[in-house]
């Protein structure tokens, strides 16, 4: 799936997310007025439409998602403490800024080189040497033993600690939230996704409910939501099923 | 200033034409001038010369064979004519089938010249080992030295990619600067913020 | 005899001819007809004919390039007065450096005793195949029995490699104290340093 192509339908915007971003960008369009809740509930549907779990899509998704969301709640609630709280504004506005501009870049990037490979695609050359070409001997020149040390030396230089601070957006792995509502679950049949993940960060909330997702395509569970933004409850599919004690190979599966 | 008479023919540039499409025949990559040169052993000036005539002879409905100057060299490739037959005999080359996530690796890649894969995660916000691994695979990035800090492998793109790319040096990328005033205004705007929030 | 009066052109072999041209400039191995009429979509005796058109264009004194039939089928070489120039374009000097992924492979392997691939891979934090394969083509290390647990290929360095390093044997090598006072504590250096690096 390519994200920039999502088609969108809101109220403030009609067409695809790519040119939503550009016009967010350029100040075109007011983010206030965008409702992210479509944007979101509009990859959702492409997403399902499909069998297998496109974690590229998701991680690309997420990436410019929390982005747009950073910046509307900024817009509209400059007090809010939210997740950079800790950093100094300037900091984080500046990563920010940077981290967007720059990631569009470079769509645009490939983009470009895609089309360049299209319109090269019937320029055929030879790779490696000519049938009839003579082999070449390559012979290295003598070399200072001295080097070999100075390598291994530098695989020892202990690493310098990389502070994440200063990363506004973090991705914890979607396996953290897989093993942790697999646990909720072996105690329990049921739970509240929204109680269960109250006190997350929304990227971290983003990332729980893509766990959630493939939690359900792998059958494991089932979702129930009365209307929407009402709770999501979560329960354990092998709980409707039969009521009897899981199966050593459903343990193996969750495992 | 007056010119020495030549009682002697310089070599036919002809000669050194004929030179040139030999070495450009059997070569396994493009070629410089100054390598044509050196093997020619001949001036870098007639060299230039004598490549027009080739690229006279060897051009799109001319030939089947086809001069171009590519990846900051020459090189033979087949005429575009002639794809469909090349299509037939010879495997589309892998470094024509890019994912969405190598496209953008190598893009990333290709304007920021060498950097390393926490670099490209950093930037796509998912990780980059395997689009990384493909690309080096596929021979269209390399191994360029450490990160100066952090000891984390560097990559930079190779010879072959400006070939697959139809590019005759790096600098035949667009600029990408569009985006640049925009980036301005929102940081203008987000620093605007922060002060208010500051307040 | 008289010959009837052509109206309509017949499919103009020269373009056949071209093809053939783009063909061959592709291919890493001769061409047989069988594989040249395939390629073209045509028929094996009009690409014999027009291998004619084509090793004629491509003879000796016309052009740098010709056309040679050999063993396997048909392929380009070189011209024969342009031996001296190929010869100059492949007798490369010496190579004067290894790249950084050879370099730090030949390392691992010099100080630490014979090392499978997934063993380097570990510490270099990258996939090793294509760095270890390049040293044992260049001779300076070489397989060295099997792993004890996975059962991986062991390499060793060879006496190529202490010639090109200038040692009489690997006990020369410079001393690392300061990294470890042998090759197990470098060895555990070095993998903690990896697991930093990637965490």
């Amino acid at each position: 799936m390519i994200v920039r192509e999502l088609a969108l339908d809101l109220d403030a915007f009609e067409g695809p997310f790519d040119l939503l971003l550009t016009l967010v960008l350029k100040e075109e369009l007011d983010l206030r007025e965008v409702d992210i809740a479509a944007i979101v509930l509009a990859f959702l549907e492409r997403l399902a439409e499909r069998d297998e779990l496109d974690l590229e899509a998701c991680g690309e998704f997420l990436v410019l998602v929390s982005a747009l969301l950073e910046l509307k709640a900024r817009g509209l609630f400059p007090e809010e403490a939210a997740e950079l709280a800790e950093l100094e504004p300037e900091v984080a506005a500046e990563e920010l800024a940077r981290r967007l501009a720059e990631y569009r870049r470079m769509k645009e990037a490939a983009a470009w080189l895609r089309e360049r490979l299209e319109e090269e695609g019937d320029r055929f050359f030879r790779l490696g040497p000519a049938p009839l070409a003579p082999k070449p001997e390559v012979q290295l020149a003598p070399q200072q033993p001295e080097k070999l040390a100075q390598v291994i030396r530098l695989l020892a230089a202990d690493p310098p600690q990389v502070s994440l601070a200063h990363m506004a957006l973090r991705f914890p792995p979607v396996s953290q939230f897989l093993d942790r509502f697999r646990a909720v679950l072996r105690r329990r049949s049921r739970f509240d996704f929204d109680a269960e993940v109250e006190g997350l960060s929304r990227v971290e909330q983003a990332v729980a409910f893509l766990a959630l997702l493939d939690l359900r395509r792998s059958g494991e569970i089932a979702l129930e939501q009365a209307a929407p933004f009402a709770p999501i409850r979560v329960a354990r599919l092998e709980e409707i099923r039969n009521r009897d004690e899981r199966t050593p190979s459903w343990n193996a599966r969750s495992a | 200033m007056e010119r020495p008479l030549r009682l002697i023919a310089p070599d036919p540039l002809d000669q050194l034409a004929r030179t040139i499409e030999a070495l450009l025949v059997v070569a396994s990559a493009p070629l410089s001038v100054a390598e044509l040169a050196d093997a020619a052993d001949d001036d870098p000036e007639r060299v230039e010369t004598a490549l027009e005539l080739v690229a006279e002879r060897y051009s799109e409905g001319r030939s089947g064979i086809v001069l171009e100057h590519v990846a900051g060299g020459w090189a033979f490739r087949a005429a575009r004519e002639a794809a469909d037959a090349c299509a037939r005999l010879f495997e589309r080359p892998a470094q024509r089938n890019l994912s969405q996530a190598a496209m953008e690796t190598l893009a990333i890649v290709a304007y920021l010249g060498p950097c390393s894969r926490p670099d490209i995660a950093r930037i796509r916000g998912v990780a980059a080992d395997s689009a990384v691994a493909n690309l080096v695979e596929r021979g269209l990035i390399a191994e360029s030295g450490r990160d100066d800090e952090g000891g984390a492998i560097r990559y930079r793109t190779t010879p072959l990619f400006e070939r697959v790319f139809g590019l005759e040096s790096l600098s035949q990328l667009p600029r990408l600067d569009d985006v640049g005033p925009d980036a301005d205004r929102i940081r203008d705007r987000l620093h605007t913020v922060a002060e208010k929030r500051s307040a």
